[in-house]
């Protein structure tokens, strides 16, 4: 298991109510998981947590067998947060210039750039981007980490239909390619069951439901309309439904 | 070779300080002639000549030793004193009042009771207060019926603009000779007609420390200033000369007011029969008491204290 | 309890440390290290201000406080109204702008002489001085909150058939209201320090003149007496803006 | 070209009304409506300076601007160290941020005969002056500056192993950079009239003693003369001060 | 027809690029239309010219055959911007204190509140409402403009997958109830389809498609899973991927 989340509890204020209720949660190495729940069950806090943003009050988080920490995994918040005053290139050079034994190369990044069709703006401050330009830059920023494990928070929640279907099979691809193991936020059904092995539900109770995504590998966008498909999204729209909230 | 001269003969120079009561004029000539005609040099001494930018500030400097010398007045050592701040005056350099009260003629003021009803500016001082309350009162008048304001030391503007009716604390000399030639029709009310005892306008003052440790170097800047007096009383018109040459650009001397001034002070500088700058202690018990009597100064002061005559009678 | 309990958290190191500083002073001066005219001992300040409160108080600050105040609405009033009209008017704004923003660089002190020739030694120098100081915070804060508004929300009304004035008061003015106040709680502490200015270059009361007629007499306890009292005056004004400030910004509400 | 359209655009109304202003003062004097000592005749004031030019500007100016930038270069270096370490630590700030506040309620002007005891004539009681009115807005600006950082900002940072001062470099510098500007165009502007202040309160030299004194001596044209020349000095320190900002802000890039 | 749309071209820049070329479009008394496209193809541009706040280069735009003009219509914008000083109920009762002849009176407000599940939010200020709340406070804010024409300009982009679902029903049943004209924009096809009559799909070489819903009416969530609705979905799908970008 590469990422072990053990009854862990977490509030916010000490003795308030807890957000995060004795979770537990295994991911195993080269995994695509997905956190899915309505707005306000914890997912966020649940990626902040794996971060070593926020300490557990309870239990334990370990990635390899060890206790997490600061720096161990490539985090991708909410909101792009790209530094307004870095050019997009600049900005996803970030992780590199405070990690001075990861090696990259302003070549490398700009062929990542070019990866995501951002060739021509290497040089554009990301107040000339559009929404889903900076999500973009923010998701590169991330990958570029070169962490092996990568939090996700809602990366295409901006973008449009089309773009967004592109991003995620382009995502798809990378994860195959670099075998990353990947936690993924989303308010999106079809995007949890298209691009996940398996998705976390989590209610208002603080219950945590596992479902379990048998898509045969490597996917492609068509499966969107195959009736397997189809019936994962009923099944899980259900059980979000049937919550007594 | 020539410049190691020089560089030992400044050496030699002992350095001292003197602040000016106020912008050089008429009664600062014998300071500059001691200067320009080396009696300074003569005496072994190197004088940097400071010019305040408030009239209570050269006090101040010379008890805080920012500066050796100042030229102060009687009346502001005494009430200094009185503060307990250490100044000690060394030698009288006007030994009678220039200060009066003056307004235009056309206010019609004729005396001090007159000023009644009237506003009167004066600079930053309690004895300017003193001076007139003493003044209208000797005069039967009713000082609480005097609007007094205080106009720091932009007196000329003051009364010019007619913005007061009249000022304390202008000079006879300075004030009133230039207000008359910007064509004022100028009127003065003198001093010691009214019961304010005659002072020694202006005194040479030093910070008791300075006085201690310099006393000989005080007493050969005196000698050199009297010889520039002598020079100046007989030469008057060289010895404006000189102050004139001094002047900086954005002073405004004027040649013609300074010749009058001069007049008018020469006289007031020595009394007969007394050196150029001795002091008695008759003349400042007088004022002492006279402070005293008029509430400006809390305690006694004994004259004693603060007079030290680098010259003897 | 509880606010006390967060002033005391915010403010009692600060109080420690001017206590120390003070008792410091207070030590030198009693001792004679330094001399009681270049600093006087806190405690004889205290006194003087003990002993003379009377007249400081009643004669002086009074006197302050007048110009103060009258300086202070011109500013505000004044300032509010050419802020308005700048917002209003392209040419308004292109006049003023650039002479408010000028009007910062003139040393204003050098000027005074000239506006005792104007105003003489009555009020209004003083008044003139307090509002030539306090008057450029005012209008570019609030001229600056009023542009601030953003277009989005001035669209949003329009769309709704809002009048030109509806939408100023609806909306420019609340948006205008946070810049506002930080210009306010500035402009207010300037005016305070302006009729000081003011009486300082020619008066017969006030806290100001009297500050330098003790400086006069070389009464260091007098002048610090006088400055303690404006420090004080001038926090507590700062004090109340912010709390106007909050009051206003926080509990904001627009009625027809 | 372009650039000098838009400025055109910008300005030459404010040109325009200081022009009819200017002639209409001009008008008043010629005509003795308004006396000479009043206000001076704008050419008067021209010829003056042209006329002095030699020590106002050698003499007065050279000085003047020495103690500005002494003076100015302490609060810049001194203001941003104290900002950053208010920043870093709680203690220095709690005591630190109120003792700068409140020297903004001091009224500098009454405090001056004090300098003057403690410093003299000598330039430091200019350069005193200079830095307690040109501190505050250095220090708070920057402060605030550098506390104004998202916390989400640092958090990602933080979540990438950033040390405590890479995140300073990286993050909160740049962040402070905007508001840092905005104290420092304040400082520089009021960083001059703090010179101006302290030469009127005791020096021999400098723009300021010499506005002074040619007010003693009713000469109103050098007294304006003085005051335009410091104007001007104090639009341009702004005006550079401002494209500083621009280059700075709008070009700014983190090379490692 | 209730809304006209002639021959309409707009361009922000004088000569510039024009980002709507020789749009026609006629909306009926009691539609409800979607406008759908990629990110950038003028979607919101058209809203803002049916509200009067962009005044088109060429063509016309006819409300019930008169211009139409500021303050005729409903208009949502893509950002909430309540106002941040007004409590929720002051900030719907916006257009109300903006045009006298509208009496609405707080009672009704109110009632609004109530339906939205904001009953006990009424005096809370936008800064304490989570992203979905703030929308639809935003919602109401233009509903209770109490014009015929709502103009929805991604209303529900905000709000997670549940929330979103019962906001849609929500949406439909008001519509139906009040027989308001709605104009939408939305990312999400399957709303486009859930929602609309027609659906106007635009493309970025400024070409418009039209597309008819024909499911039935009253629609209900279940829908969703019809083969219909699938078809549907699809077909908009290779329209859109079929573009030429
Ligand atoms: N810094 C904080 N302080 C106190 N409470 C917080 C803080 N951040 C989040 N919360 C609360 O914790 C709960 C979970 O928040 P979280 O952001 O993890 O939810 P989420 O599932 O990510 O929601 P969304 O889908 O809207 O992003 C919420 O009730 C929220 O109000
Ligand atoms: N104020 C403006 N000035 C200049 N160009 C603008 C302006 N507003 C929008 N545009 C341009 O007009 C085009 C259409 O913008 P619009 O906002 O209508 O697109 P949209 O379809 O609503 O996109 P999205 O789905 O991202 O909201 C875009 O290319 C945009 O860059
Ligand atoms: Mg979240
Ligand atoms: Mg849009």
């Amino acid at each position: 298991m590469t990422v072990v989340v053990k009854n862990v509890s977490y509030a916010f204020e000490k003795n308030g109510e807890s957000v995060i209720s004795n979770l537990n949660m295994e991911v195993r190495q080269g995994e695509f998981v997905s956190l899915i729940g309505k707005s306000g069950t914890g997912k966020s806090t649940i990626l902040r947590l794996l971060t070593g943003l926020l300490k557990q009050d309870e239990g334990e988080i370990l990635l390899r067998n060890k206790e997490i920490a600061l720096g161990d995994v490539g985090y991708m918040p909410q909101k792009d947060l790209l530094l307004p005053w870095r050019t997009v290139l600049d900005n996803i050079m970030m992780a590199s210039e405070i990690q001075k034994d990861l090696q990259l190369t302003k070549e490398e990044a700009r062929k990542w750039l070019e990866r995501v069709g951002l060739k021509e703006y290497e040089s554009a401050l990301p107040k000339q981007l559009s929404g889903g330009m900076k999500q973009r830059v923010a998701f590169l920023r991330t990958l570029l980490t070169g962490k092996d494990v990568l939090l996700l928070d809602e990366p295409f929640g901006a973008l449009d239909a089309l773009t967004k279907k592109e991003m995620q099979s382009w995502l798809l691809s990378i994860w195959q390619d670099l075998n990353k193991t990947i936690i993924f936020i989303t308010h999106d059904l079809e995007e949890a069951v298209y691009l996940s092995d398996r998705i976390f539900l989590l209610h208002r109770n603080k219950k945590v439901e596992e479902i379990v995504v048998d898509l045969p590998r490597p996917r492609d966008p068509d499966i969107f309309h195959s009736e397997k498909m189809m019936a994962l999204r009923l099944e899980l729209e259900k059980r979000i439904s049937n919550e007594t909230d | 070779s020539e410049t190691e001269q020089t560089d030992s003969n400044e050496k030699e120079l002992e350095e001292i300080s003197i602040m000016l009561d106020w912008y050089p004029n008429a009664v600062h000539s014998a300071i500059y002639v001691a200067e320009e005609k080396g009696y300074f040099e003569e005496q072994g001494l190197d004088v940097k000549i400071e010019m305040p930018a408030d009239a209570n500030d050269p006090l101040k400097l010379a008890a805080t030793s920012k500066v050796d010398l100042a030229i102060s007045y009687q009346n502001q050592v005494i009430l200094s004193r009185a503060e307990g701040i250490p100044v000690v005056s060394v030698a009288a350099y006007v030994r009678h009042s220039l200060d009066s009260i003056m307004m235009k003629k056309e206010v019609g003021i004729e005396s001090p009771k007159d000023l009644e009803g009237k506003n009167v500016g004066y600079p930053s001082t309690v004895i300017t207060e003193a001076v007139i309350q003493t003044m209208v009162e000797a005069d039967g008048g009713d000082f609480e019926k005097v609007t007094m304001t205080d106009v720091g030391w932009d007196l000329m503007p003051a009364i010019a603009t007619g913005n007061v009716d009249a000022i304390g604390g202008g000079y006879i000399n300075h004030e009133y000779v230039l207000l008359n030639k910007e064509g004022y029709d100028m009127n003065l009310l003198k001093l010691s007609d009214y019961g304010v005892p005659d002072n020694y306008e202006l005194v040479i003052v030093a910070g008791e420390d300075t006085f201690n440790k310099k006393k000989e170097t005080i007493k050969k800047f005196w000698q050199a200033i009297e010889k520039g007096h002598e020079f100046v009383k007989t030469n008057p018109e060289e010895g404006l000369q000189v102050l004139l040459a001094n002047e900086n650009d954005d002073s405004a001397l004027d040649k013609e007011v300074e010749t009058a001034s001069l007049e008018i002070l020469l006289p007031l500088m020595e009394d007969d029969g007394v050196p150029f700058g001795y002091q008695e202690e008759e003349s400042w018990q007088e004022v002492a008491d006279w402070l005293y009597e008029m509430g400006v100064i809390e305690t006694q002061v004994d004259p004693k204290d603060i007079v030290q005559n680098i010259v003897s009678k | 309890m509880k606010q006390i309990k967060k002033w005391l958290q915010t403010y009692s190191l600060f109080c420690l440390f001017t206590i120390i500083l003070l008792v410091i002073v207070e030590v030198l001066v009693r001792k004679g290290i330094v001399p009681n005219f270049i600093i006087p001992a806190p405690t004889g300040v205290v006194r003087t201000i003990v002993e003379n409160w009377k007249p400081l108080l009643l004669e002086h600050l009074s006197v302050t406080m007048l110009e103060f105040l009258i300086g202070f609405a011109i500013t505000v009033i004044g300032g509010i109204a050419l802020a308005v009209s700048m917002f209003f008017s392209k040419i308004v704004e292109k006049i003023v702008y650039p002479a408010v923003v000028i009007s910062q660089m003139i040393p204003i002190i050098a000027l005074s002489p000239i506006f005792v020739m104007w105003f003489g030694y009555s009020i209004w120098s003083k008044v003139a001085v307090t509002v030539l100081i306090s008057f450029f915070p005012i209008v570019v804060s609030t001229y600056d909150g009023l542009k601030s508004c953003d277009k989005e929300y001035v669209e949003l009304l329009h769309s709704m058939g809002a009048t030109r004035f509806q939408i100023f008061k609806k909306l420019h003015i609340p948006m205008a209201l946070p810049s506002f106040f930080s210009g306010f709680k500035l402009a207010i502490v300037f005016a305070l320090v302006g009729a000081t200015i003011g009486e300082w270059l020619g008066a017969s009361k006030g806290l100001g003149y009297y500050s330098r007629r003790m400086s006069g007499n070389l009464n260091a306890e007098g002048v610090f007496a006088a400055i303690t009292i404006l420090t004080i005056l001038g926090i507590l004004l700062f004090a109340l803006a912010s709390w106007l400030e909050k009051r206003t910004i926080y509990k904001w509400k627009d009625t027809d």
